[in-house]
Parts: C-alpha cells; structure tokens; sequence
C-alpha cells in the first residue's frame, strides 16, 4: 500500500530532532485528530539552511514529515511557500488516497514555520 | 527474517488437515447440494455432515445452524431478522457500545426503520453491567444483542448473565461470537442465547465460511431471500468447500481447543507483563475476563498504525484499533467507550496470538517492541504532559 | 459408468488454473486485506487485480465491482439496496414474472415495507415485451430488475431495449445476470444496465464468489453492514481464495468464451433436434434468442424428478424446473407464466452442457433419452387426452 | 438421497401395468398435484390374488406404489385396508420428509381399490 520511498522516509527519516535556536517553528495537527507535526527551520538569506521535525501519526505522516526537511533544505523561503501536499506526494512516489489528506501536513507546517520566521522578522 | 504472525484476530490460516477436506469439494465434487444426482447427494450429505460438527462445537443441534458467508453477513442477519419478524410485538433494541460496526450500523439501520435502540455504556474494563441491561428494557425491547468477546480489548461480556435477564422477560438474545467461539469454550445453552454469529476464520477455517446459531423455534426473517437453501432462511448456492471447512475445524477445535489454551495463555501472559513494564504502556480490557490469546495495550505519545507499521518491518504482524478495520478509523469508538482519551486511543495496539506462536517468538517480542516505542517516541513531539494539548477540534477531516 | 454432467446451470466444476490461482490463498497468503502488512498487502492487491478482471468480463470498470458471496445476495442487494436508498422518489419497483426467486422473494418483502410491484407478464417464448415495461411505468417507480437469461428456460431477454426504456424514464436498471454471464458475451455499456448480478460459478469459477455491478455514481444501501470493505457498501472479511478464483475464471472466460459457444452450440442443437423428433415432447423457452448450452424440454404423461433420476441411473446428470431449486417446488412458475398447463408443467426437464461435453455424451443422451422417456410413459397411466384429468384441487398438499 | 430400496422399486418396479378384468380399481392424486396413481386388483376369497399398478410421479411416487403392489399381493383385503404410508414407508427403509406426505399415496390408492371391490360386490 506504501511505496517504497513512503517506507524508506518512514524507516530512516531524515532530519529527525528538535532545534534549540530556530529561527521558526510551525505546528500543524493535533494527536486528537491522528496526525500532528512540528517543524524548526533555521533560515539565513532567505535561505533554509537546517530544518528538523517532529512527528506524531501514521508511517505517511512520518514519511511527509521526512520528506518535506529534505525538500525544503536550501530553498529560498519563498521557493519554499510553493511546496505543496501534492508535490510531497509526488515526490515520496505517491500516497494512498485516504492518507492524502489527513496525513499530509508537512507543507502546513513548513509554511507556518516560515510564517512565524516571518513574524519574528516583523516582515 | 523471521515473520511472527500476532493478528490472529484478524484471521487466522487454515489448518492443513481443513485444506485436505475442502479439497475434494473444489474438485471432483463439485455438485450443488440442490441437485439430485450423485454429485449433489455427494455434496449435501458434506454440507449435513459440517452442520453437525459445527453445532458439536458450540453445544447445539445441526437445524439450528444456519450457514452464511460472514460474521458480517450473520451480524446484520440476527439483527434486522429478528427486528423484522417481531416488529409487531415491539420496536426497541439494545445493544452495548463496544459491539463490531455490522451491529452498530445495522442498529442504526433500523432506526432508520422506525426501530428504537439503546447503547449501553460499557466500565473501564470494557464490560457491559447485566444490571443495566435489566433496566434498559421496555415493554417494546425485542431484542438484545451483546458482543460475547471483544476483538480488540479482548474483553469477554458476562454473557450467561445478561441471557439469564433476557429469558426472564422473553426477550430474544444474540451474542457475537466472532472472536470467542474457536478461542475460548462456548456453549449456547449455558450462555443463555438465542442466537449467537461465529465465524470459520478465527478458528484455522476458511474465510467464507460463518454461521449463525438460531435456537429452535426462533422466527427470523431471512436477510437474502431465494431459493430453500438452509430451510429457506438463508438463499444462495451453498458454498460446498467453505462449509466443509468449517466443520471440519469445529471438530479440530473442539478437540484441540483446551491444548491451544493452555498453549497460548502463558505466552500472552509474557506479553503483557513485558509490555507493562515500560513506561506509559496500558492494558486495555480486562485483565483477567479476557480472550486468552489477546493482549491489547495503548502507548502514549506515538500512534497505532506507525507502531504496527514499525513491527511490521521487523517482522511482528499485529494491529491497531478493531482488528477487522484498522483502516477504517482513526480512533477506535471501543477504546473511548472504556474511557481512554482520543489522542491516547490514537497509540492502540493489539497482539493476538495462536496456536503457532512460540517462546522463541515472544522472547523476539520481548526485545523488539520496546525499542520500536523508543524510536517512535524519539521521533513525537509529545512526552509528559501531553494530554493538554488535546484540542477537540481537527483541522482536517479524517 | 461414464457420468454425462448436462447440468451446468446448476453449477460449474472450477477450471484447473483458477484453483491453481486460489491454491495460494488458501495456504501461505491468508492475510486479511485489511491488515497494513505484508499478509494484508498481498491479500488487498491479489482482491483488486481480481476486482479488475472481473470488470473487464462485462466492460465495467474496477471500481463498479462489488463482490458478494451468491447470486441470491447480488440479487437481494440490488432490489432492496435500491429501493432503500431511493423509497423517498417513490416506492414502485417493476419486475417479471420469470424472475428467480431471490429476486421475486425479495420484491415480496419490499411489498411487506410499503412498496408497490409490478409483476410483468411474458409471451410464451418467455420475453418479456419493452413496450409492457414502459406501460408500467409510473410517476413513482424507482426501480427495473428484469432477469437476463433464465434458467430454466434458456430465453435471452431484450435487456438493452428495457435499459434504453429505463434510461429515457431515469428509472434504475438492474439485470439477473446469473445464467448469462460468462454463458454470453455482456457488456453492461451496451445492455444500458444500473446494476448487474452475476456469479463465478457459472463460469467454472468457485462456489461463494459473485458480484454485483454497480454503475459509477449509484446510490446504494448496503445489504450487509459493517466494515469498510467494498467501499462501505458490503462488509465482511473478503473471501479472499473465492475472490481471486473469480477473477482468474473471469480471465480464461473473457479468452475462452467465443470458443465454449461455438463448441457447445451444435451439440446443444442436436439435443434439441433429436428430442423434438420425439413424441409429445415439447421445447420450452425461445427456439433461437436462448443461452447456447441450454435445452429445455416438457415431456407429457411423464414427470420431471423420475425422468431426471432415470437419466442420473444411466448417467445423465440434468435438472428439472429451476435449476437451482429443483427440490423446491413441484410445479414451475416460470414455466407457468410461459402457459404451459400445470399437468405439462411437471414434465419438466433441462440439460445444460459446458465446454467438457463431447459428441460422444451427445450421442449417448439421443440413445438413452427415449428409452428413458418410452419406460416412464410405460409406468404411467396417462396418454393422449390427459389433460381431461386436470383438476384444479390437490388433495394432498404440496 | 433415496434408500437403496426406493431406488431399487424405483429402477425396477414390480407388477407394473394394467388389468383388464380387474376386480377393483382405485385411483389416487392428480397429474397436477405431480403425482398420481391407480391400482387393479383381483381378489379370489378375500385374498388379493394379483395386483397391478400405474403411476404418473417421482421416483419415489413409483417406488411406493411398487412395494404397495408387493406387500398387498397375497394378503387378505381387511389385512390390506390396515396398511398404511408409515408401514410402506418403513419397508422401502425411510423416505425424505419431503417426500413422506406427497408421493405416498399407494396405501391411499389400494384402499380405493378395496372399496372398489366391495363396491362392486355389494358389500
Ligand atoms: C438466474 C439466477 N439468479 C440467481 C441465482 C442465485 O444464484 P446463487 O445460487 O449463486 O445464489 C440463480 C441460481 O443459480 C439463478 O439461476
Ligand atoms: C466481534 C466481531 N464481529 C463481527 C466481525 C465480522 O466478521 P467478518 O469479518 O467475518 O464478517 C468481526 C471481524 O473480525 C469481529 O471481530
């Protein structure tokens, strides 16, 4: 039901951790509803230059999660405003249709970790 | 890599002497039991024979059996064949919360109907109290259906009880089966029943293959109409094969049966007690009225279908939520009845062992599942503390 | 003794490469296609290649495909499914009188729920006439259910004329495609078809294996509730090795088929011409819009059980009256909507070949049918003029 | 399904026929009902001297109306007027309950054929 990309990111995610000095953090999710992550990213000229998660949920939510830091590592902040569900999707070869959305928040968080970089820039 | 089946609530696999005596039926066999001649005499004295080995295990008598192709199928079937033979003396049911989704969703299928159904609340432990069923019922109540065994907190209901109430206000009762009848002794005189759904596949029989017990003298309204199949209760070109190996595992069973309990209790016994010694791991259930086989725990601040997922790759099948849907929802409405939290039910797993697992098996149990926790947990944002950041509303739609 | 199995209505052998195909889910792939791991995963994908096959028999897509477990529960399914989900556009629901009992029974219990049937009249061909189901069609109908082949008769109804009809009143559509399916070429595109049942063992596939088509878009109520399997709409464990044995029968059939009737034809042919020579033998059903292998016949001064167990003493396996009933009922009402007297009824007989039937077993029913018939009429005491001794009382009841 | 035995009257009826000169006939069922049967008798002081049977039915409808022809066959006609479808039953080694009511009318058609007899004798 998985492809193998799922279950490689599911098995060794990357970027896996927390991070004392992010420059942003989005939270996407709530472990009521099944799924829930956290994304640190550290920004320098607009440039994600470390990003780690957090994830409670299913194999898929963790393989999103996985994929979205490897992603969005070195990506200008607005390149990375631009990734979305379907393109994580995609990229991990596909997810099964009733994972789709429930278990696909990693462009939530990613843009809300850049939100709240932006915030925190006051841009 | 070695593979550990623990999921046997989910199915179990066919005892090679079953596939022995199914195979004839899928060959030279192959007659319809309807039939007249040879090859359909052939195939109705195999599916007489399976009927009274069935009913053998369960303590009934071969007309009482009834055969169908699913719990499922038996399930729906008691309920609205009852609902509807007896609609004129009543239209109200009760069952508990804890029931499989084909009696929940056939109850609500009759209310649909103009019928009247009562949920009864479950304890902690899971268990349905015979007193409150006294009290649900009304001069309407014409039926009361209550899971014998719980598939996924491996519960077992004080069945005996709750059909000693009924009988004494002549209320037709049913039991679901499904997970007890093949895993622990059943016998549907000393339970009081009426009408009890059990299935061929928790018991090393075929998928396919199920019954429902109907006592003597019920009337029951049939859920597929046809031909005189099965008395004309249950219409349908009977599957030879299935039926065949159904009885011919009832016979196994009733035979092996007290072997597979003291096989499999001690084992499961190792599974819990390992499992409770870690760190927020809880037994959901009962921990002594319980399927023998079955251990079934939530782990907090990691979820279910990861953790079985994790297993999974190292080799130990198991599952998350009801045995029979793990897809089917993401939080199990059995574990919020016996008052878990919703984000705690999300971390369910449940272990059901058989009549293959072996010490070896645990003892890689034992090692595996403790550091599938850490690693989960490594990778959750949650730890001590957690259940404040419950939020009753999801963003998304699951 | 060589056996001759003219009873192919009744049931198929399965073909040696479908069990081939089932063996393995009947042995080491027993997962449960709704567990996550491997087992599961093997189950769910061996359940879908099987769903696609199966559509491609009838030119449906995969998706319209739900399996059951009979041709009675396909049947059961459609007429109540329907009327369920659609009683609020009205509760009129039009059917023949040449139906199989499960849908017929079911019509009754729609009946006994507040809906209204027409039971449609048939010529003595055993058609059903287009122009008589727009003429019973009203502001409330909800519903068609016109079987597509009978039985018992062989008769090959104008479906995609009624379809068209249906389509033009936006009434649902459904066809008893039991006897037709892998006995014709169906495509339910151009047979303008809602909903279709149909079963495996028709077409040398398992016993416990049928499906219901069901039209993109078709709202539907499920029969049996419960799990998510088939999308919701038919719960229960999947009958795995059965599921896969009809897809796989599905393929060889979708291969084989153009083949099988231009080998059973001829042969068909020449039991209906040599029995025609025959005394006071009489074909039932239409001489040439009939399923391929089947004959059909009413004997006078004889009856249909002795004749059928004569034949099975020589070694000729056929069926009287409904094929899959024949215990059921003395007289047919199938073969009494087609007008033949109820005396003349009893003297029913029908032979359905398969790919396995040779010349040589040909040969042998035109020695052994007359002499079958000679020796009965020898015993009865009716000849010509019987029908005099009609009398509508029976004083023994049936 | 059917006992040996049925299937042996049934394979090979006894004392099938018809008797010109008969003494009695008794005619019992009805094609419509799908089974029907007539019985001759001659009967020389008292004693049924020979019988004969037709019958229009199941095999099990010919197998009882054979064994009828059988156990009546030397007997007096009181003797004959107490057999009854239990006892025909039992000699042909059981019948299928379905069976049991609607093709068992060989007691039924040789008690006609007795009143027949004495009908015609005045009796
Ligand atoms: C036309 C028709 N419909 C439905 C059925 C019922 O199918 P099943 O016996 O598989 O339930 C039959 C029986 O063979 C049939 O001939
Ligand atoms: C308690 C219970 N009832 C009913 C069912 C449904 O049985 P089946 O899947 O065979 O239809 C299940 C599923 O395993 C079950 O666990």
């Amino acid at each position: 039901m998985y492809s193998e990309k799922v279950m490689d990111h599911f098995t060794n995610p990357r970027n896996v951790g927390v991070m004392d000095d992010a420059d942003g953090i989005g939270e996407e999710g709530n472990p009521v509803c099944g799924d829930a992550m956290k994304i640190f990213i550290k920004v320098k000229d607009d440039v994600i230059t470390d990003i780690k998660f957090q994830t409670f949920g299913c194999a898929s939510a963790i393989a999103v999660s996985s994929m979205v830091t490897e992603v969005a590592k070195g990506m200008t902040i607005d390149e990375a405003m631009k990734v979305t569900k379907q393109s994580l999707a995609d990229a991990l070869d596909g997810l099964p249709p009733q994972k789709m959305h429930c278990s696909n928040l990693g462009a939530d968080a990613l843009h809300k970790a850049i939100k709240d970089y932006r915030n925190k820039q006051g841009k | 890599m070695k593979k550990i089946y623990m999921d046997h609530m989910a199915v179990n696999p066919l005892h090679p002497e079953v596939l022995d005596a199914m195979l004839p039926y899928l060959k030279e066999n192959y007659g319809n039991p309807m039939s007249l001649y040879e090859y359909g005499i052939k195939a109705r004295e195999a599916v007489e024979n399976a009927r009274a080995l069935t009913a053998d295990l369960i303590n009934a008598q071969a007309k009482e059996i009834i055969f169908t192709a699913s719990g499922a199928e038996s399930n729906n079937f008691a309920l609205k064949g009852i609902a509807f033979a007896l609609q004129n003396k009543g239209k109200h049911i009760i069952v508990s919360k804890v029931e499989h989704h084909s009696i929940l969703n056939s109850a609500r299928f009759l209310e649909k109907q103009g019928f009247a159904v009562t949920y009864l609340p479950v304890d902690n432990d899971g268990l349905v109290n015979p007193e409150a069923v006294k009290k649900a019922i009304t001069d309407e109540t014409i039926l009361i259906s209550i899971i014998h065994a719980s598939p996924e907190i491996g519960t077992i209901q004080p069945i005996a009880e709750i059909g000693r109430i009924a009988k004494e206000h002549k209320i037709m009762f049913h039991t679901d089966g499904v997970a007890s009848v093949g895993n622990i002794p059943v016998d549907v005189q000393s339970l009081n029943v009426d009408l009890m759904t059990f299935t061929a596949h928790q018991f090393y029989g075929p998928k396919g293959a199920a019954a429902l017990y109907v006592k003597q003298g019920t009337r029951i309204v049939p859920l597929i109409y046809g031909g005189i199949q099965e008395g004309g209760r249950r219409a349908g070109t009977e599957n030879v094969p299935a039926i065949v190996g159904m009885g011919k595992a009832a016979e196994i069973t009733r035979k092996d049966l007290q072997k597979r309990i003291d096989h499999i209790t001690p084992l499961r016994d190792e599974i819990i007690s390992s499992a409770l010694k870690l760190d927020k791991v809880i037994l959901t259930g009962h921990a002594e009225k319980r399927l023998p086989g079955h251990a079934s725990f939530v782990v907090e601040y990691i979820e279910g279908e990861a953790m079985l997922m994790m297993l999974a790759i190292k080799g130990i099948f198991s599952a998350s939520g009801s045995a029979c849907s793990s897809k089917a929802l993401k939080s199990s409405p059995v574990l919020i009845s016996i008052g878990i939290p919703v984000h705690l039910a999300q971390g369910s797993v449940v272990f059901s062992i058989g009549e293959g697992t072996t010490q070896e098996d645990i003892n890689f149990f034992k090692e595996t599942f403790p550091a599938v926790i850490s690693r989960l947990r490594e990778i959750s944002p949650y730890s001590e503390g957690w259940e404040n950041t419950e939020d009753s509303t999801c963003t998304v739609k699951k």
